[in-house]
């Protein structure tokens, strides 16, 4: 069983809604589910799309090959007919379309006459709608019975039961009509975790004591807000929606300061907006996690849409020079463990660390057993209370490794001073050059060595000495893992994937033997200009000589990476 | 016991004769009156010269970045909201690159005492336009003079309901000290513009400038009223009022805000243990 | 003649019902009225749904970053004063993102004309609370509701002097098109306030919530008093007013800039062979 | 003759009207000056010197031996005393210091004094300074009378009077007095001109048509600022103090898109602040000129002082691709033939160009016999009026080198229409990949050949076969070339300088071939990571060995240099 369902309509129709639902109802039933979005930059009308996949082994990538196409408009039918497989079917309501199909592949299901017989309105048309995919498939829905009961527990027995006869009604019409439908359900099994990268940094940051999140709006980074949002009250969190990304970034360096871990989050303009607050916490040596949610760019660029071209920015974020983590999660797992690294070396190194997704991770849903809390490290580095702090506590005593005891103001006859400006140890300004040098060896390049040690290694995955490598960074990761899968049948081939994007790890010298030893490497990026092959290049002189980019804001689908890899195998 | 000599700092690097200086002792008078001490509170300043302030008294400090005095010092507060939160700004700093924090500040009535060292120039930058420097006042990078309007921090902070008005000048150390006082028992947000004579670089508005137009505001003025307070924020020119021009009780952002309301943030003691089995209830919801 | 036809632009991506399909209608009736040549005038935006604008009328349009409207309007005003110039932002966009160009562009009264469309709320994210957000209104980034007083954009302007300040309505469309008009004809900077619904997003300033506290101000009331202004501006609530709230004829931006008096900056032609001889010249300053 | 005099004391004392002075009596003299000058980020007090070098041939650089030491304050003696060569004399007032220093290489000149007996302020003790050091030269001052007259002509004939006498007063005063004193002056020549980079920057731009300056103020690129202020009117050019830096880079680009040529200029913190500006100008491909002025950093660093540390930066500035040009001029005149490029390819190509320079630079005065204007360019990109432009236009037309028409707005029936978001080639917003990735490669990849064409060679001085070169960008051209000249005397070795950072040259292997042959290669830089360095490697794969880093935020100087190159090349 791998399955693809593509739900196609206007913004407003629907889609989501649908989409949620039964990726919901899947991955309770136990499948593993993949999910990806692509949509406008508007609220109504446009042409959107919501693809769920679903299997009973587990899923990294969407499929270019649509099973079950839900048109619920006739743009959907124009643009997605043809990427409907050889069994496919496209749903619809010739009624509300106003257009009718004769063709073998196409089912008309009148969502709308069946929702208002159900008594409903029309959004429960798109439950008569999930009916219809459900009953294609074959499955009985009852785990939609309790789904449909928590999210609209509170509106009341009536629409909970009108809601419940439209899925009924859409499902046993389907499965009278659909004399087509070959398809069938495998087996459900024990339920799994469906999660998006926004939640799952949510979560890891919560769960590394991150107490104050604040940002200003930006897709796709605006998952996060939310996320933290709909938490705040349980966990205890100061969320504030700030005036603009300046005050965002400085206010989470007051909270850190105070002695607060904190966080922001943000995208392409956004980001550039912080640069300088980056600089500042780099001078002031005040731990902070930034999330970088990409999308492509310059300026504005497609707001919806998704890129990986903003790696160079990021590493170069703020004047002066001062050291850095950056972390690119290839899904949520990684996002959720990557996150509570990043508060950690940020607050054991008082650095600024980044965590780098894109708008296409940002609105993926991947499925997971669930996540291994014991993996999760919590260590305090604060000094806390008068008693551990001495009088003449000094911010930025020069240490062996740079790092100096970082206490919290206000809570003992101590002072803590920081400054933009370049500082004594005690945080005052200065102008001599030789508290300068002291102070930028101190900063930079005692930590520096210290913190390359902290890097992971990249995910060496497949073949275990490959001829063929393919390398990845960030939101590629489940498509490369795919394609790999796939293309392993016949060669002898690896991913390298870079979660731990920079600084690079010291000890390289396994994955350089990898990539060394293979007769072909080849990088896949979201970009048009190779960012991470040229900052592979420059940190271990190695040229990967064939690149696959893609830069029209799309991202990467199965068959069609498979596809141009298949090519350069093929000139081998 | 607080004594002036606890909150000795560096020696300031301003001119001889600046306007900064009163200030300075004045606010080390006014702590050691309402008897602070030096490690219980922060001074948030940005950059120019009066964002030097906080080297210059023993205090907690954060000299952030030209115009974001605001923002750091709400993140302070916020997280540690028992904590008196001063922000001392220029002009240029607070009205020029800072404008947008100051009145989003207001809006959320954040508890942060803000005094703004202006002295109508940018200073520490040699002599440009602040956005409060008279209208044709020459300057290297205003060859025509000032062009613009100058801003009126007071009508413009009375315009947006800012709980605590107040205009106090270097040369009044007295009257000065008390707005001071008032200023921080004040529980929202306050804002105290200081005229602060500039001796090296404003050549027009100097002490005796000053001097001739500071008048204390009137016995049995209504600062209570917008209608009045606004009237009063105008004036400038011939006859340049001193005092609380405008004061309301508006709720505080930090007491709206609920998770903090019965215990600071940095309080709220964070135990690892505790949080994992609560995420791992919230992973719950994901299945 | 210009006709309604010569306006056309590309198909609105707005919401059915949204408040902005009015005032595109009515905005370009009313430079049809006026006689305005498509190609004669630049609209600039931000980002926002108000962004979109420019591309929904056949004009030259510069639709730059989110909250940076007035500094590019500024440029383009500087550069070619005799052109029309027009800004055209959201809520979130001018009082957000953009608030400190706000507060600067009134101090230089710079004949730029801005209309804000003003939904109370961030429309193209998907539902966010704005500056003008009613305080309590929960959103899914608002979860304890808005803890912030609303800022009141006119009595901002009113404060800082804004030589052209009125507030109109999407829904009262007779009304809108005279203050376009007006704020137009205007020679200075104008902030046109626009009450816009987002029938999408903003729940509460509906259609029907307007409708029932908009009236239009009443005759005789003196639009060039400064006090009078500022208590008008304050009405909001159960009663909103519509009108012109405050107007003057304070001299321009680009009147007082002496190199652009005579002529526009595009029209003073450059001479290379000329200039590289008064350059030489200066260099002789340097000897 | 080749005499290092140094002026030191507190802000405010008039180190800068001694230096500035002095320097342009020498330079009108006709003798060759180099002026640098280290002072605190405070108006009144602190320790500040301002040294000036003069030579009858070109002087690039500052020396670490003083020949005269003015001594304004006590803390000069302390600090700097050490400094003075074996023929040197330090010049002080012993009652206004306070302290009498019997040494023979001691002279106490009573500026107070005398110039109270000339009947003048505390002002013009300086002008008796200012006469003892040229009387300790030898040089009778005529050219200083004119001087004087054109600085203070305004001032009235008594004033004129009392700074000409108290001149006369401290120059025989030193005649007479210093016995010691062994100076000579050569004889004058030509005149020279005597300029700063911020200047020459200034007239650079001014003369290929820039009408429009907008910027906020920051050290150290105000300077730019007060030029083109002092010379609005003249030329009449717009400038107007922005707000913030969002504004000034907004400002200029409204500017830009109305036709008219715009600048802007910052350093470190408000350069941060332009960066989504930046990205918006690469989007929308309206050209647009920025000068960066570097400073140390992170954050307000050290504001005062010298730094190389914002090429990356500058590199990456922006999300998202984009084509740009780096330039870092080594010397005034470099910035003044830089600049008239930077305009001229800015509008060839639409793109934003870079001009590097940094606070040594800003604040370093060079004497040139002139600049050569026919050097200058100026092509106008622009299409103009009604007659030349279609109704139809369209601003991103897809062309062969990806530049397009770029018309005026509001001059016609034609519409310009450009956007931050991607767009058409109408500047509509789009949404769909397939014109999304056209545009990509109009803007991006079309362009940059093109761009790489334009790109000058870095210039290799010294031998031509050279054993060892050291390598360098932007400010350390006049020093490295006076290390190199005095190396050359015992070694081959050359100068291999970049003005031209980015991109790098097509035709590289001139450069290319001197390093690879070179015995020692060695690289320059006012950082402490290795920008250039790092740059280098990454764009021709030649790793240089010795590194030679300064970030102490003061800048290298002659001897020193030439020390530690020396150290160098004893390990060959
Ligand atoms: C982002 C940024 N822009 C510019 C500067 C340079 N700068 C430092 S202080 C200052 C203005 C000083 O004026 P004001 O804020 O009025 O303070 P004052 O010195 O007058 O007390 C400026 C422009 C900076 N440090 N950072
Ligand atoms: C620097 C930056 N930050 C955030 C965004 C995301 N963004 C786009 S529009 C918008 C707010 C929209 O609200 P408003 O300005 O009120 O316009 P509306 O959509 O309501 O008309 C935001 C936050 C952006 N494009 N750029
Ligand atoms: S320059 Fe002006 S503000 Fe700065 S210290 Fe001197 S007198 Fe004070
Ligand atoms: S979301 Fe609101 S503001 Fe945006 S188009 Fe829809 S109704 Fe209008
Ligand atoms: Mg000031
Ligand atoms: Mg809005």
């Amino acid at each position: 069983m791998d399955y693809t369902i593509k739900i196609g309509g206007e913004a407003g129709q629907g889609i989501q809604t649908i989409g949620d639902t039964i990726s919901k109802v899947f991955s309770r039933m136990g499948y593993h589910v993949f999910t990806h979005q692509d949509y406008e930059s508007r609220v109504r009308g446009g042409h959107n799309f919501y693809q769920v996949r679903l299997s009973e082994t587990m899923v990294t990538s969407s499929r270019t090959q649509v099973d079950i196409l839900v048109a619920l408009d006739k743009e959907s039918i124009k643009r997605h007919e043809r990427e409907l497989g050889p069994e496919g079917i496209i749903v619809y309501d010739a009624s509300s379309l106003k257009e009718r199909h004769d063709k073998p592949h196409f089912l008309d299901v009148p969502f709308n006459e069946l929702s208002l017989k159900a008594g409903g309105s029309p959004i429960m048309a798109n439950m008569v709608a999930i009916g219809a995919i459900l009953g294609m498939i074959g499955i009985n829905g009852d785990v939609l019975h309790s789904i449909i009961k928590e999210t609209m527990g509170n509106k009341g027995e009536a629409i909970l039961k009108q809601n419940i006869d439209a899925f009924i009604a859409g499902r046993d019409y389907a499965k009278a009509n659909c004399l087509r439908c070959s398809f069938f359900s495998a087996p459900s099994s024990k339920p799994k975790m469906l999660i998006d990268v926004n939640e799952a940094i949510g979560l890891g940051a919560i769960a590394s004591g991150c107490k104050f999140y604040t940002a200003y709006p930006m897709t796709p980074s605006t998952g996060i807000l939310n996320f933290f949002s709909s938490k705040a009250e349980e966990y205890g969190i100061v969320v504030e929606q700030a005036e603009d990304e300046i005050s965002a970034i400085n206010m989470a360096l007051g909270a850190s300061y105070a002695g607060v871990r904190s966080m922001t989050g943000t995208s392409g303009g956004g980001f550039c907006l912080m640069v300088e607050g980056i600089s500042l916490a780099g001078m002031t040596e005040i731990p902070i996690v930034v999330a970088l949610a990409q999308r492509p760019a310059p300026a504005t660029g497609l707001p919806t849409r998704t890129e990986q071209a903003d790696l160079f920015l990021a590493l170069h974020a703020g004047h002066g020079e001062f050291p850095r983590v950056i972390f690119a999660p290839g899904d949520p797992e990684q996002a959720f463990y990557l996150t509570n690294k990043a508060f950690d070396l940020s607050n054991k190194y008082q650095i600024p660390v980044f965590i780098l997704t894109d708008q296409y991770l940002s609105d993926s849903r991947w499925t997971y057993l669930g996540f291994d809390l014991d993996a999760l490290t919590y260590r305090a580095y604060r000094l806390k209370g008068d008693e551990r702090v001495p009088e003449t506590y000094k911010r930025f005593a020069y240490t062996e490794d740079g790092v100096s005891p970082l206490a919290i103001p206000g809570k003992g006859k101590y002072i803590v001073v920081v400054d933009s400006d370049e500082h004594d140890e005690e945080g005052h300004i200065i102008e001599d050059g030789e508290t300068r040098r002291l102070m930028v060896e101190k900063r930079l390049f005692k930590k520096l060595p210290f913190i390359k040690k902290e890097m992971e290694s990249p995910r060496l995955y497949g073949s275990e000495r490959p001829d063929i490598v393919v390398i990845g960074w960030g939101s590629t990761y489940g498509i490369i893992k795919e394609a790999v899968d796939e293309l392993a049948k016949r060669h002898s081939i690896a991913m390298l994937h870079f979660s731990e994007v920079y600084p690079f790890p010291y000890y390289t010298e396994g994955f350089m033997e990898a990539l060394k030893r293979a007769k072909l490497t080849i990088c896949v990026e979201q970009n048009g200009t190779n960012q991470f092959a040229r900052l592979l290049k420059a940190e271990t002189g190695f040229d990967i000589p064939v690149k696959i980019n893609r830069y029209d804001g799309r991202p990467f689908l199965l068959e069609e990476l498979i596809e141009v890899l298949n090519g350069h195998i093929g000139r081998l | 016991m607080v004594t002036l000599e606890d909150y000795k700092g560096q020696t300031p690097a301003w001119c001889p004769g600046c306007g900064n200086h009163s200030i300075l002792k004045v606010f080390k008078e006014a702590l050691v009156e309402l008897a602070i001490e030096p490690g219980t509170f922060v001074i948030v300043s940005g950059i120019g010269q009066a964002g030097k302030f906080p080297h210059y008294l023993r205090c907690n400090a954060f000299n952030g970045l030209h115009g974001r005095t605001l923002p750091v010092a709400t993140g302070i507060k916020l997280s540690s909201h028992d904590m008196l939160v001063i922000a001392v700004a220029g002009d240029g700093d607070c009205y020029g690159e800072g404008g947008n924090h100051l009145i989003h500040a207001i809006r959320r009535n954040i508890g942060v005492k803000l005094f703004v060292h202006d002295n109508q120039i940018y200073g520490l930058t040699k002599g440009q336009a602040s956005p409060t420097s008279i209208e044709g006042m020459k300057t290297k990078t205003q060859p025509f003079g000032v062009l613009s309007e100058p801003l009126n921090p007071l009508s413009l902070a009375v315009a947006l309901d800012c709980s605590f008005v107040a205009r106090a000048y270097a040369g009044d150390q007295e009257h000065l000290k008390f707005i001071i006082k008032e200023a921080i028992r004040h529980r929202g947000f306050s804002l105290v513009d200081i005229l602060q004579p500039c001796v090296t670089f404003n050549k027009v508005n100097t002490y005796g400038w000053y001097q001739k137009r500071v008048y204390h505001i009137e016995e049995g003025y209504n600062e209570r009223d917008r209608f009045v307070a606004f009237e009063k924020s105008l004036e400038w020119g011939e006859k340049i009022p001193l005092g609380i021009i405008y004061r309301n009780e508006r709720p505080t952002f930090e007491e709206r805000m609920p998770v903090i309301k019965d215990r600071p943030l940095i309080e709220q003691e964070f135990d690892f243990e505790e949080v994992k089995k609560r995420i791992d209830s919230t992973l719950g919801e994901f299945y």
